[in-house]
């Protein structure tokens, strides 16, 4: 399989479990989860939080990438569809590479569907983290890339809401393709009589 | 009492929007301004289903499906009801049978594994009858019908001799089973499901028994009541089950049988349990119209508007029964047709008591036929 | 309108489609069919001479029929371009003995009978959707006559019959007898809020438009009885409610109660409507002259083949879907595009303006800068590993890497195209597609984690990022509980899923395995998800061939809203979990 | 007439018949009893055996 | 045979529907008599054998009846004038649904029995019970039981 990571680039891997108030904490034993990925392999670092995406969490998170000279950062908390792109900036505040982080999903996917579990639950976030532990190890820096984009804007239909686009883009100087089925514009709007609600002529 | 969840879901009642299409359209409702199936759901829905199951009006509905045409929000009422009798019937309700009960108590008699009928004396010297065969002829209560209604002269055994004209004819010799019950279409109706289920299993196993592959049936009441409620309640059918218009339209399309001419016209009633309970709207007309010279003329309201023969599973037959008859003839009537065609042994006695009114009778007067004599009268040699 | 016609950086393009569109975010190429008029717009000045001779009379569409026009028309009188066109279909001057009578009369010249269809390339940095909506046909309603009889009308219908541009000038008759109709009926959700026939959603303009209609009744002729048909009037915009307290201070009755009945006097052509006012529980007779039925919006049938041709996906309603129903509300999936009005869901003048003029400006952001951050989780190949065999460019859902059959080089990705699905790197059976930030030894690495202690109670679920990790992500949020064994392993698209990580979790002693993605409707990669289907079905029959009980591989499409379903499928994962015996998962790991 | 093949339910065992051709674009489906979409078609080879 | 065991145990059901005028005052004179009849009958009281319901019949025998017994004034003695003309015609209803189930004619029986007729109550309840017992025990008994 490609990319092989170079040897002498030392894995450092920060852990950061998350309370998220009692969200997670409410059933899940987050010092025994951070306990616990302390003793995985290539983990310099493993603490919790009451909030890691509030301000003070997120400068956690920073202090210790420079603190224990971190190269890959697992934060275990909400889905990274939430959150994601909090930490990803916090990473790169602190000179890390976004795409070196990695989100265990503990909240949604662990606290709030086993409330009434909670030894397992904490059981299974243990094994997250571990998943997420070990996918980091793996992870690689990537870089976004840039497009121009052309000045220039096509609004298809040339109703009410086409033509209004339409004038708004052209207005604001840019080239605009207006593209009717039709022969004419206008759409519905102009077949209607009054509109309300102010009962005044619509074309 | 709240509306148990599993009832709500099978029949989406909570989606009700409150428009009253049901109840501006329903047949009862019409003529009884009391009765409205929206405020039997609604106050079902809001905490009144203890009083649903109590009330009378539980066995008024006729179950026959006109309010299902216009709800936009596709509640199954008729399901609702259904259902709900069955609720009604563990509270121990007691069911406003009409003829004091006498035709439930019989269909409750046949549940008796014991019984030997003499169901058969009617059957024609010269029919042609098989003991095991691919197909049967399930002729249903027609017999009883004639015992029991000797004074309206119904005659509804016509039906029973057209079929095994039609079915001889076709070159098919059908079973015709000794034992066979009611199929149960009004006990469970009527909410008694575990008398239901026994007449079930008799037919099924009497069925099996003979070898049948297929089952005609003339009545659109066993037909929905095979179709639907044995799969539903006991299961699959090892056998395919047809509507004699079925089986008319492919011995027809086979060739294997032609109509005289005729200059009849007539128009044709819509059963609720085979137009609205199983979409068959066409087929009736089409066996119809292959009569050459025969001509349909359709009452104003006709297929999924039309409107239902005003008494159901033999329960609640009162004064807006009545009128809901009077209307329908009236209807007829109107279209002109010689004949009002009925595709349900039930319309066709509900109608005929309807004209034997003694105050009303005359007026209503138009000559009914069942749709299977129809046909059987028009064949050709 | 007539701006749009005469602003000098819009190009009008009327009886124009677009016919195909390539590139991406800031960089479409359009070909746009521009179908011949017939008719010069730029000379054409609308004089109408061409249409006193035209012999043809056809309905007038934009009159709904209601009137006619010529074979050479303009739709309407501030139509814009201001120019005629020739309906070429319906003309008789194509065929050489017929016709020819608008040539000759045109003094400017501007009719050409030869004017050929021309196909358009465009180059554009965005898009804005608005291909509006179409109107509800209330046919299949079959209560409520539309078609049996003639006094039953549809809103737009009257809409036209009560425009001063209209057929009739304004004045408001019925069909039948050309009359002003004394007591007109209005019937409310005619296709809208219907499970059944119609539309289940609420169309959100029909109920002030009837209020509007109503004044606009009173207005005109004060004797005339008017009674609004309704189950809720839903007016809650701003000066809405203003509106219908002044509809009912001018005596229009608003009666709760849909009638399930019309029928017809046949010698007075009057509707009587049978409906149950809901509030006293009567059933009642109404007679009117006239029914409007105010019908419901439906998606454009444009809509899909711009869905197609922009990678678009549509919500439940068949109206499209936007990126974030929240949070980005006129944004498409696809970036770079946008929405403006109906297109997206039924919407008043007033918010398809207002929606228009926020699609404009999110263009504008895009634009102004000039630039766009473009995905940074694509594929890769690795030139080295590639046998050059084609299937990674085969089913790519973008048509994102290049591949030359004759040469037989290595495959090439185009970034800016490529969405990040990962079904290339699924499918190369040489593993040499590298799919960034979802690597296999990532994805690996996490299965391997998964089963490194007990395996043997344990689900692995693979799930999409965009439905079934958001189903997850759902059933968290609705607090739904489901069995604790349960371990997801997210991946972009269910297309990621390799055989291999699949058959390395059985290895490694998973009793069940679950694919999981978006619903085929659904799949935030066009159709990548088709890929994933025929992979767990090879994946069966491998198993099966194996010894091994297919059952313990599991497919299922769970939507972002389904967490309830996600809950389920979880619980009867568990289900089949402890179903699976310990020597079943020794001999897999022996077998593989 | 549409073709039909016999598909099983990998979850509750159901076995039933629904249209499909080998020619068509792969479809979404699910078994008409539990609803589950892990449906597989069982090929005539398989019935064979 | 088992069959004819039973016989020999089966004491029927029995249930008579007699008129008030006639056949009920029929009995009470059996009773201020003194004369003997058999103990397998129950007696309902009905204004008029043309009260008598088919339905009433049917749910007897559907409960288990092993037989059914109408019972009202001679022709002519009618105290609501026709009323047992009535009974006669529903009785002949019921005699063809009772065929048609299959089960035996003995079980149904239409007698005419007036006030003065006490002796012949007794006799005409004899003769039904014996023949009730010979033709034995209603299959619906069988089953409801």
């Amino acid at each position: 399989m490609a990319i092989e990571r170079s040897e002498s680039d030392e894995l450092r891997i920060g852990v950061f479990v998350c309370y998220c108030g009692l969200n997670i904490s409410g059933t899940v034993d987050c010092e025994a989860v951070a306990e616990y990925a302390q003793g995985l392999k290539d983990v310099v670092a493993a603490s919790t939080n009451r909030y890691t995406c509030s301000e003070p969490g997120q400068q956690e998170i920073k202090n210790d990438i420079k603190e224990h000279n971190l190269n890959r950062v697992v934060v275990a908390s909400c889905s990274p569809r939430m959150h994601e792109p909090t930490f990803r900036v916090a990473c790169q505040e602190a000179g890390l590479n976004p795409y070196l982080l990695e989100m265990v999903n503990l909240r949604e996917h662990c606290s709030w569907v086993h409330i009434h579990e909670p030894e397992k639950a904490t059981e299974k976030a243990k094994d997250m983290v571990r998943m997420g532990v070990s996918r980091a190890r793996f992870l690689q820096p990537q870089i976004e890339k840039e497009v121009p984009v052309a000045r220039s804007t096509m609004v298809i239909g040339g109703g009410i809401a086409g033509i209004q686009a339409s004038l708004d883009l052209a207005n604001a100087g840019y080239q605009v393709y207006l593209i009717e089925k039709k022969p004419s514009i206008g759409g519905v709007m102009a077949q209607i009589d009054k509109t309300f609600p102010t009962m005044d002529c619509s074309i | 009492m709240v509306v148990k969840e599993e009832l709500l879901k099978k029949t989406q009642a909570y989606y009700c929007l409150d428009c009253g299409k049901c109840t501006s359209v329903c047949p009862i409702s019409r003529f009884n301004g009391g009765f409205s199936p929206r405020r039997i759901l609604i106050g079902s829905l809001t905490g009144r289903y203890e009083e649903t199951l109590k009330d009378e009006k539980l066995y008024t509905c006729l179950t026959c499906g006109l309010c299902g045409t216009r709800c936009p929000s596709d509640v199954k009422f008729v399901e609702f009801i259904k259902s709900s009798r069955f609720e009604g019937q563990k509270l121990g309700n007691l069911v406003p049978c009409s003829h004091g009960g006498a035709i439930q108590s019989l269909m409750r008699i046949m549940t008796s594994p014991s019984l030997e009928q003499r169901r058969l004396d009617w059957v024609p010297r010269g029919a042609q009858v098989a003991e095991k065969g691919e197909v049967a002829y399930f002729v249903g209560c027609l017999p009883y019908f004639d015992a029991f209604f000797t004074d309206l002269e119904v005659n509804s055994l016509k039906i029973a001799k057209a079929a095994m004209k039609i079915l001889n004819r076709a070159d098919v010799e059908p079973v015709l089973l000794k034992n066979e019950r009611c199929c149960g279409h009004d006990l469970l109706w009527a909410g008694d499901l575990d008398n239901f289920k026994k007449l079930a299993e008799h037919n099924i196993n009497a069925i099996e028994e003979s070898g049948a592959k297929t089952v005609i049936t003339t009545c659109a009441e066993c037909y929905r009541t095979f179709k639907i409620d044995y799969p539903t309640y006991i299961g699959p059918l090892s056998f395919k089950v047809l509507h004699i218009t079925e089986f008319l339209i492919d011995s027809v399309s086979q060739g294997k049988l032609n109509f005289k001419k005729t200059r009849k016209k007539v128009t044709f009633q819509d059963p609720c349990r085979l137009g609205r309970h199983l979409g068959m709207y066409d087929q009736p007309r089409m066996v119809l119209s292959s009569v050459p010279g025969l001509s349909l003329v359709e009452m104003e309201r006709n297929q999924q508007s039309a409107i239902c023969c005003g008494t159901s599973g033999w329960m609640n037959c009162d004064a807006i029964s009545k009128r809901i008859q009077s209307y329908r003839l009236k209807s007829a009537q109107q279209t002109g047709a010689d004949s009002l065609v009925t595709g349900c042994p039930k319309c066709y006695i509900h109608f005929k008591c309807a004209m034997k009114d003694p105050k009303m009778g005359k007026e209503l007067e138009i000559e009914i036929k069942d749709l299977t004599s129809i046909m059987a009268d028009a064949l050709g040699r | 309108m007539t701006d749009v016609g005469r602003h000098p950086r819009i190009e009008l393009m009327t009886l124009s489609e677009v016919a195909d569109v390539q590139g991406y975010i800031g960089n479409f190429r359009v070909k746009v069919l521009r179908k011949a008029r017939y008719v010069d717009e730029k000379e054409c000045t609308a004089c109408g001479d061409c249409i006193d001779i035209c012999p043809v009379i056809k309905p007038n569409e934009f009159d709904l029929g209601l009137s006619t026009r010529r074979a050479i028309y303009q739709p309407f009188p501030q139509a814009v371009p201001a120019a005629f066109a020739l309906n070429m279909e319906e003309c008789l001057g194509n065929n050489p003995i017929a016709c020819g009578k608008c040539l000759e009369k045109c003094e400017k010249e501007c009719i050409d009978y030869d004017m050929q269809d021309e196909e358009v390339e465009i180059k554009v940095g965005t898009i804005i959707v608005a291909t509006g909506m179409d109107v509800y046909d209330p046919t299949e309603l079959d209560e409520f006559g539309y078609t049996r009889f003639e006094n039953v009308i549809t809103s737009l219908e009257f809409e036209r019959l009560i425009n001063s541009g209209g057929p009739t000038e304004g004045h408001l008759i019925r069909p039948t007898d050309w009359q002003l109709p004394k007591r007109v009926a209005f019937i409310q959700c005619i296709g809208s809020r219907s499970e059944k026939r119609g539309n289940p959603y609420c169309s959100n303009v029909c109920c002030m438009n009837t209020i509007k209609d109503s004044l606009l009744i009173k207005d005109h002729w004060p004797e005339v009885e008017i009674k609004v048909f309704y189950m809720d009037i839903r007016a809650f915009g701003k000066g809405f409610e203003d509106l219908y307290k002044r509809s009912k201070a001018n005596g229009v009755m608003y009666i709760r109660g849909i009638p399930g009945d019309i029928r017809e006097d046949p010698e007075t052509k009057n509707l009587i409507l049978l409906a149950e006012d809901s509030n006293s529980g009567k059933v009642v007779e109404h007679e009117a002259d006239m029914v409007i039925l105010s019908i419901g919006l439906i998606p454009s049938a444009e809509n899909s083949l711009i869905r197609q041709l922009l990678t678009l996906s549509r919500t439940s309603d068949g109206f499209f879907m936007e990126a974030h129903p929240k949070l980005q509300p006129v944004d498409a999936p696809t970036k770079g595009v946008f929405f403006a009005g109906c297109a997206e869901s039924p919407k008043d003048i007033k918010d398809s303006v207002t929606q228009a003029s926020a699609a404009a400006s999110r263009a504008n952001i895009l634009m102004s800068a000039g630039k766009f951050t473009v995905e940074a989780i694509t594929s890769l190949i690795n030139e080295e590993l590639c046998k050059a065999c084609g299937v990674c460019a085969r089913v790519c859902p973008y048509h994102a890497i290049e591949f030359d059959k004759e040469k037989k080089l290595p495959a090439r990705v185009i970034e800016a195209s490529c969405a990040g699905c990962g079904t290339c790197g699924a499918e190369c059976a040489f593993d040499a597609v590298i799919m960034r930030h979802f690597t296999d030894q990532q994805i690996l690495g996490q299965v391997e984690a998964i089963l490194e202690e007990n395996p043997q109670d344990k689900v692995v679920v693979f799930a999409c990022n965009w439905c079934s990790y958001a189903g997850a992500d759902f059933a968290g949020i609705s607090r739904l509980q489901y069995p604790s064994s349960i371990r997801i392993i997210r991946t972009m698209c269910s297309g990621r899923v390799d055989e291999n990580f699949v058959l390395h979790a059985f290895k490694l002693g998973a009793p069940v395995v679950l694919v999981s993605g978006c619903h085929f409707a659904d799949c935030h990669y066009i159709n990548a998800n088709r890929w994933t289907q025929k992979r767990v079905e090879k994946l069966w029959d491998k198993l099966e061939k194996k010894g091994i009980r297919p059952e313990r591989l599991q497919l299922e499409w769970i939507s972002a809203a389904e967490g309830l379903k996600f809950a389920k499928v979880m619980k009867e994962m568990e289900e089949l979990r402890q179903g699976v015996t310990l020597e079943e998962i020794e001999y897999t790991r022996k077998e593989l | 007439m549409a073709e039909e093949a016999d598909f099983k339910c990998l979850r509750c065992g159901h076995q039933f018949k629904a249209p499909y051709s080998p020619k068509d674009e792969p479809q979404e489906r699910a078994c008409p009893q539990c609803g589950s979409n892990s449906v597989r078609r069982i090929k005539e080879k398989a019935k064979g055996k | 045979m088992a069959k004819k065991k039973k016989q020999e145990e089966f004491e029927p059901k029995i249930v008579v529907f007699a008129c008030n005028w006639c056949s009920y005052a029929g009995a009470d004179t059996a009773g201020v008599s003194k004369i003997q009849y058999p103990h397998n009958v129950r007696l309902i009281r009905v204004m008029c054998s043309g009260r008598v319901n088919p339905a009433f019949v049917i749910k007897a025998f559907e409960r288990g009846a092993d037989g059914v017994m109408v019972s009202g004034c001679h022709f002519g003695d009618c105290h609501y004038m026709f009323g047992n003309y009535q009974a006669k015609e529903r009785f002949e209803v019921l005699k063809s649904l009772i065929h048609l189930l299959g089960l035996e004619k003995e079980r149904l029986r239409l007698e005419w029995v007036s006030a003065a007729e006490g002796g012949r109550f007794a006799q005409v309840v004899k003769e039904f019970v014996e023949d009730v017992k010979k033709v034995g025990r209603s299959p619906l008994a069988l089953t409801n039981i």
